[in-house]
């Protein structure tokens, strides 16, 4: 069986180099065109715990990271256990395993169990003689995969030699041998057995696709934006984006400092960008908590502030390594107080960077601090991105340029006394710093005057409200853009947000194979959310699925300050955060929706 | 600080051209207006660009003094005025930064970051207004009140030992360390002066008197005998050792430079990193997606 | 003209004594058996800037605090500026000012200009030449409010006695001469003048009223849960429940500790709750976005705790001497996650106390964490309470014996393993702490299986998600009591919240004497929110005003998570924070949709 | 501590007692074991009651370690067990109360708490497991890294100067310090024990390797010349100013007790303070409501 999609699961425990073993397979194919996936998970354990990663690779542009996958190559079924709700087999899966690991029947799940197509591969004895190295298992093994599965050749020998280029040479050497013994023993195999197996489809190498995490990609895009800026504390699942910027943004001048905890990065930042520079910090639900008081303060004082939250499991400290949507509610009311500020989500790796430079854009132009949501679905998976695409998002939608921050008038000033907080009609005044003569001024999270002056009169109060909360219905305007998808007629419609996008997108195009038509809705902003643009999509819709992957469904909740939705149309379908939105269980919803409304 | 160079020669600016146009709400007699007057002062000497300075601060009475200043300033959130300002410098460093404010807001919710910016050891002032009681709030605690006081939440006296933060700013590695108080304009205008000139993080606790919720005793204590000034002493600025020993005040409050050294600030060294950084690598912004090629 | 009720504002610049006259006055009147609230606002000073008492007194009891003051005393018209938009005056309001205060025409607002009755009286004068002593000036005045109004004299009388009885004898003398001298010159001005003035009705004098803070009602609450231990932060307007337990809680054998921060003083009472004793700590807005992370421990590892947020003007700093409804939202999302908590909100100082006790009832019992919101209006306004009334709060409502949380049963113990986090039909499970044998566990913020230990799977995530969840589930029956008011036919509804209470119901009785049915209803427990009940309310009115004092309508806002709320019916009555929920505008809003309906 | 009395005597319990059976997730050759290890052996040298010991730690690898001692234990917040150890203390002070945590945990994100803690005198033990790194956010900078460690977040090496823990604790007087090293057993059992007996706060630095993300240097660091035992050189563990000198390791790690010294805890005093308060007053809690009669 000849496939253009191929999804695959690697289990082992740390030592086993499963993850780069996975790493190897995406880029490879990236590096011959394909397109490709892959999602990396690991239990509590810092070294030599049980760890995953789920892999796809496809000959046209991916959606998502696929549901159920095809192929399982299982290093230890001891740590198989921990995965088993995050890896899901179709019905005739492969299953590659290690003949030395041995295992008993009751401790394995019926789908291992029922498997038509278990392979048992010597790997361990492979790799120790033939190979002479016990360490090359993870290699041999892709061998095998590669000579099963017609995985990428070339790439994944390209791969190996970048990978040990810069140890010793007969490391490489050693590796492409392994490769070798995996290809040489699944030949044998296949001849002797002819196991009915899905293989890569022929296909065509062409330009190189890029490979990168969600979280690279918003970093990347900050830095395209013009971030001077960044103060960090380490947090999983958001480090990733300070590591980047530690090593990118020196070179661009800008400076990255690791604070002494989450407050203190995000004060950082505020006073980074009252002196004139664009600024941000990134974390995750525990450092939100902790910088809510900050937040607030940008809002009060008016400071472009980016920050990033790459969601994880919650409450508390949760499940740090596993995805979640439950920061939203948070994102929207954190602070204490009216503070207006703006909401946005990214939907996939390439959509980190434009949301980023979206973030730039409107944090500068309208003073204000933007919360950016990603989560560990798409800020630690990787993705290939076509290169052209990315650089789209970096010029050609031409937000980098827009997003400088309105300076006083030279002229003005001169004549009259800067009044920073000046009353305007869409609330923004002109923003000194440090350096600027003549605008000199106090800021201050304490209430003021247009001068910035403390006053405790309500009156002022009421007015410099109603200045700060002006910003929220242009913004509201200039980011309607939401995402359609599916068929603008159909009767079902869904709306979801961030990263569940992809999985989301994924049901409507097997509902679509059933011949059940949908349509989706996707906002990026979702403070200020355009309501009306929602409100017209429920109300042209017979059904309207809302689905996100919270245990308290924060969006549904969201959804409803902004907008009425009739409970004869609502379909309420939230997950259990840990997990990305199951693909199955929104098709199946669809099929029941459709049924009823038939 | 590193005075910023300029190109023609500005008109000096007298102490009260520093001065903005927004009365203090302190309460009659209380030791801030001191500090206030010696910090124009200060910066008239100094000459400093008031569109170059920026004066940072938390909450609390002393808070209030960036309002004051005609310069850029902040009046932050409480405790955070050193996160801010760490980033107003490493955003900005031709901006002299000045830190201001209480015992409480440095010492009580503010301790995490003091230790994280004196090891830094970034180029900027740190001016304590010290009045071992919380003013802004009518009263109660500070981390800097002495045994046995009486204050709103130790009605029976204070049962905690208090911090010293001169000794607190050895430890941690502060290169630049005084003590004035708000009585001694004079005084405190050297130190100040020193201390913005200081090219590193400096640290001044100033004993401001609270006339309102400590009385008049304050100004008592600071008087006479209640205050040893270094410079007759002959303390030796560069010992550490010694510094600890003068640090913590006993029967007398110890005033004057503490310690003194030199060591390169943050500042300097990640200008540094930076060169490296550069080092062979492209400068475009947008190749940077070429680092994700497989 | 005689009144049973009798409204009267003070001010002046700190010095001038302009809350030590107001609390005699309040004290005098509940010291004869009098109602009466007590409201006062400052400037940004410290000592010594404008500052102003709100003052009702009456022989029946009362619901708010009076829209409109009958009687201004000014001490410095420079001062009386600042308080133009929260005092207002009646239109044929008694102007009493010193004759030495001297002030331009222009100076001041047309509603003093165009007053009938301005009396200027000598007070400086009266102080330091009759009475000789400058400083008697408010006493004084005391005297002039005396005779012109009829305040209980006797109860002035004990007011300064019992006043200056710590200090000197002959400081007594003094200032009853100074009443003496006050009283006289109004006595003669009448005589020369007859002006017409309200006077207060004859009553006769029963048993004393208490006279308290709702901060201070609210800490006594706590008290007699059996609070062991608060830590705390001082904050504005919280501060004063953390001064009143430092002198109480030891008496008792508690603890009170003043902590370093807000994260400290959350993190400690976690850790005393752990420890096995009722624990809490109080705060306003700033203080609850930095706890947010401590929340959420709370929530995760199921610890009983009470936090009470005394909100202020927001956001960031905003106005700390401002009442605001602005937290609700932040009280129900600050914290990242899904994590189950509770939100009450306490409308008047009684029910400060009585809210508390439930706090505690539900904390302790659910083993979570549970907000109060009071604000400065309520938390820091004195009112008389008979103490007949608030004994019974403490007493026969029982709730004070009924909070003890549910320990490990010996006899279990001794058989099985003690599962600390046991699933139960409720989702509480036996709580033990140290000193307990055979039953140390440990508690954490990252997620748990049932003994505690920490795990990154799934399923056992969403089943934990299940038991915390659950609770909500029984604290919602278990809470469902609202506060009904007016005409239950009305087909005018009020829905409010918090200290909105005592202005809502001022405008109901307004209405009501106009001739317009209005019914009320206030739900005490906000999160969860017994939802039936409030849309059986909505469903059952023609109009519904939703109203708050916040500038975003949270309250609405947060009603539409809840229930459905037809646009048709709904009238959205939202004020900027910064003042209570002003009578006047919310009888007109009734008053226009009553002619709507017509 | 004060250790509690018992009626009868309880049946002495083996340090395996103390193991609870959760496995931990310390990468195989984690200094951390070691502290571990010599926890158990201490708790059983002082013949603890589980149910009357209390471990409460942070966020981090080292911060897991409450979870494998069968006692009551509290895994919190990141930087935050300080706070809840006081809580826990002060409300139920039979429990020994000990905190555990790392040089993150407690030097950076948490260093708001410490010299809170330390002033307050509070009677538990504060164990630091410093392995100058951040393990379990995979290698990034600490406040104890040293200077030019190349980390995930100084890819040319740290350019900040590094907190030193035992300092600081002396500046802000902590009554019990000592370090010790997490290769020691015996050493480490010895100064637990000693801290735990310390009636007032106490706080041991132990180095503890992390093999994962600083490789073997810190092994190879901490032996032989690497480390000098004070207990050999004549320290004098009441001398505050030769505490001083020792703090700061130079070319060698100084192990042992550095400075030791009695002062009453806030508990002791608080305990005197109710009874103050106590006097003449009514004891029945329901008749506070008179506080508020006019
Ligand atoms: C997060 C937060 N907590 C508490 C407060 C209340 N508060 C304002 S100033 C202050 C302390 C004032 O004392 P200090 O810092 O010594 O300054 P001083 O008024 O004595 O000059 C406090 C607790 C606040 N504004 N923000
Ligand atoms: C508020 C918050 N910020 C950040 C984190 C992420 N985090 C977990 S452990 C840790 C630091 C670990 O270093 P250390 O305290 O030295 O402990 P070690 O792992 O080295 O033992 C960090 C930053 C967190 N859990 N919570
Ligand atoms: S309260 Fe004290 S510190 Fe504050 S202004 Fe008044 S005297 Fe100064
Ligand atoms: S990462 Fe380091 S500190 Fe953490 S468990 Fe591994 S060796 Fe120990
Ligand atoms: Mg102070
Ligand atoms: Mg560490």
């Amino acid at each position: 069986m000849d496939c253009r999609d191929l999804t695959l699961a690697i289990v082992g425990s740390g030592g086993d180099g499963v993850v780069s073993a996975g790493e190897i397979i995406v880029k490879a194919a990236a590096a011959e065109g394909l397109h490709c996936f892959l999602l990396k998970s690991f239990g509590p354990q810092i070294r030599g715990g049980e760890s995953s990663c789920k892999i796809r690779l496809a000959v046209d542009p991916l959606l998502s990271i696929g549901e159920e996958t095809q192929i399982l190559l299982c290093y230890s079924w001891g740590d198989y256990k921990r995965f088993t709700e995050e890896i899901r087999l179709t019905k005739n899966a492969v299953i590659i395993s290690d003949t030395d690991d041995k295992v008993a029947d009751e401790d394995l799940p019926i789908e291992i169990l029922g498997s038509q197509t278990w392979i048992k591969v010597p790997l361990n004895q492979l790799a120790s003689v033939e190979v002479g190295n016990a360490l090359t298992k993870n290699i041999v093994s892709l061998g095998v995969l590669e000579g099963f599965f017609r995985l990428p050749e070339k790439g994944i020998a390209g791969q190996i030699e970048k990978r040990f280029s810069k140890k010793k040479a007969d490391l490489i050497e050693l590796n492409l041998g392994a490769i070798a013994v995996g290809r040489k023993w699944a030949e044998d195999y296949e001849r002797d057995f002819q196991p009915e197996l899905p293989r890569f489809a022929e296909f065509t190498p062409c330009e190189p696709n890029l490979v990168l995490s969600g979280n690279e990609a918003a970093a990347m895009g900050a830095l395209w934006s013009g971030l001077k800026f960044f103060s960090g504390y380490p947090i999983t699942p958001a480090t990733d984006i300070m590591e980047w910027l530690e090593k990118r943004l020196p070179r661009f001048d800008g400076t990255m400092i690791q604070a002494e905890d989450e407050i203190a990065s995000c004060g950082m930042a505020i006073g980074a960008s009252f002196a004139g520079v664009k600024s941000m910090t990134a974390t995750s639900g525990p450092g939100i908590s902790l910088m809510s008081e900050m937040i607030g303060l940008a809002c009060m004082a008016e400071i472009p502030l980016v920050v990033i939250n790459v969601q994880r499991g919650g409450p508390s400290t949760g499940m740090p390594t596993q995805t979640s949507q439950s920061d939203l509610l948070q994102a929207c009311y954190c602070t204490h107080g009216d503070a207006p500020h703006v909401v946005l989500a990214a939907t996939d790796v390439k959509d980190c960077a434009f949301t980023m430079t979206q973030a730039f854009y409107i944090s500068e132009k309208y003073q204000l601090p933007v919360l950016v949501l990603l989560d560990q679905f798409v800020g630690q998976r990787v993705e290939s991105v076509p290169r052209r695409e990315l650089l789209e998002t970096g010029i050609e939608q031409g937000w980098i340029k827009r997003c400088d921050r309105l300076t006083p008038d030279p002229a003005a000033l001169a004549k009259n006394r800067y009044h920073r907080y000046q009353l305007t009609e869409n609330g923004v005044s002109p923003m000194s710093f440090p350096g600027i003569e003549n605008a000199d001024y106090i800021a201050s999270g304490i209430e003021h005057n247009e001068l910035g002056y403390p006053v405790s009169h309500v009156g002022i109060h009421r007015t410099m409200h109603g200045k700060r909360y002006r910003k929220l219905d242009f913004i509201k305007e200039e980011m309607k853009f939401m995402r359609h998808y599916g068929d603008p007629q159909a009767r079902i419609g869904i709306l979801c947000w961030g990263s569940s996008k992809g999985p989301a997108r994924q049901a409507m195009l097997q509902a679509e194979a059933a011949g059940i038509a949908t349509r989706m809705l996707i906002p990026s902003c979702l403070m200020p959310l355009h309501s009306d643009t929602v409100q017209e999509f429920i109300d042209a819709c017979d059904k309207v699925i809302v689905a996100d992957s919270s245990y308290s469904a924060q969006f549904l909740t969201y959804l409803r300050t902004q907008v009425a939705l009739p409970a004869a149309k609502l379909v309420d379908l939230h997950f259990v955060d840990g997990m990305p939105l199951p693909v199955k269980e929104l098709k199946a919803k669809i099929e029941e929706v459709h049924h009823e409304l038939a | 600080m590193s005075l910023p160079e300029s190109s023609e020669p500005r008109p000096a600016l007298a102490p009260k051209d520093y001065k903005r146009d927004l009365k203090p709400v302190w309460c009659p007699g209380c030791g801030d207006f001191g500090v206030l007057n010696a910090l124009y002062k200060t910066l008239a000497d100094l000459n400093l660009e008031r569109h170059n300075t920026a004066v940072i601060s938390g909450i609390g009475c002393s808070s209030r003094l960036p309002g004051y200043v005609a310069a850029y300033g902040f009046n932050a959130l409480h405790g955070r005025a050193l996160t801010l300002a760490t980033g107003v410098k490493l955003a900005n460093p031709q901006v002299t930064t000045i830190v201001a404010g209480g015992d409480g807001d440095g010492f009580a919710i503010g301790m995490g970051h003091f230790p994280h910016a004196a090891r830094r050891n970034l180029d900027m002032t740190y001016i304590l207004m010290d009045n071992r009681i919380y003013g802004l709030t009518k009263g109660q605690l500070s981390p800097t009140s002495e045994p046995d006081l009486v204050t709103k939440t130790s009605s029976l006296g204070n049962i905690e030992r208090p911090i010293d933060p001169v000794t607190l700013a050895l430890a941690t590695g502060v290169t630049f360390i005084a003590r004035t108080v708000s009585t001694n304009i004079k005084h405190m205008t050297e130190i100040f002066s020193r201390a913005i000139k200081h090219s590193g993080f400096s640290f001044v606790q100033v004993l401001s008197p609270c006339v309102t919720f400590r009385g008049k005793t304050q100004y008592k204590d600071y008087q006479g005998d209640g205050v040893i000034y270094l410079e007759q002493t002959g303390h030796d600025q560069h010992d550490f050792h010694a510094a600890l020993k003068v640090a913590n005040n006993g029967d007398a409050y110890q005033l004057g430079v503490i310690y003194h050294v030199h060591t390169e600030s943050f500042g300097v060294r990640y200008t540094r990193l930076r060169e490296a950084f550069k080092q062979d690598k492209n400068s475009a912004v947008l190749d940077v997606v070429n680092d994700f090629l497989p």
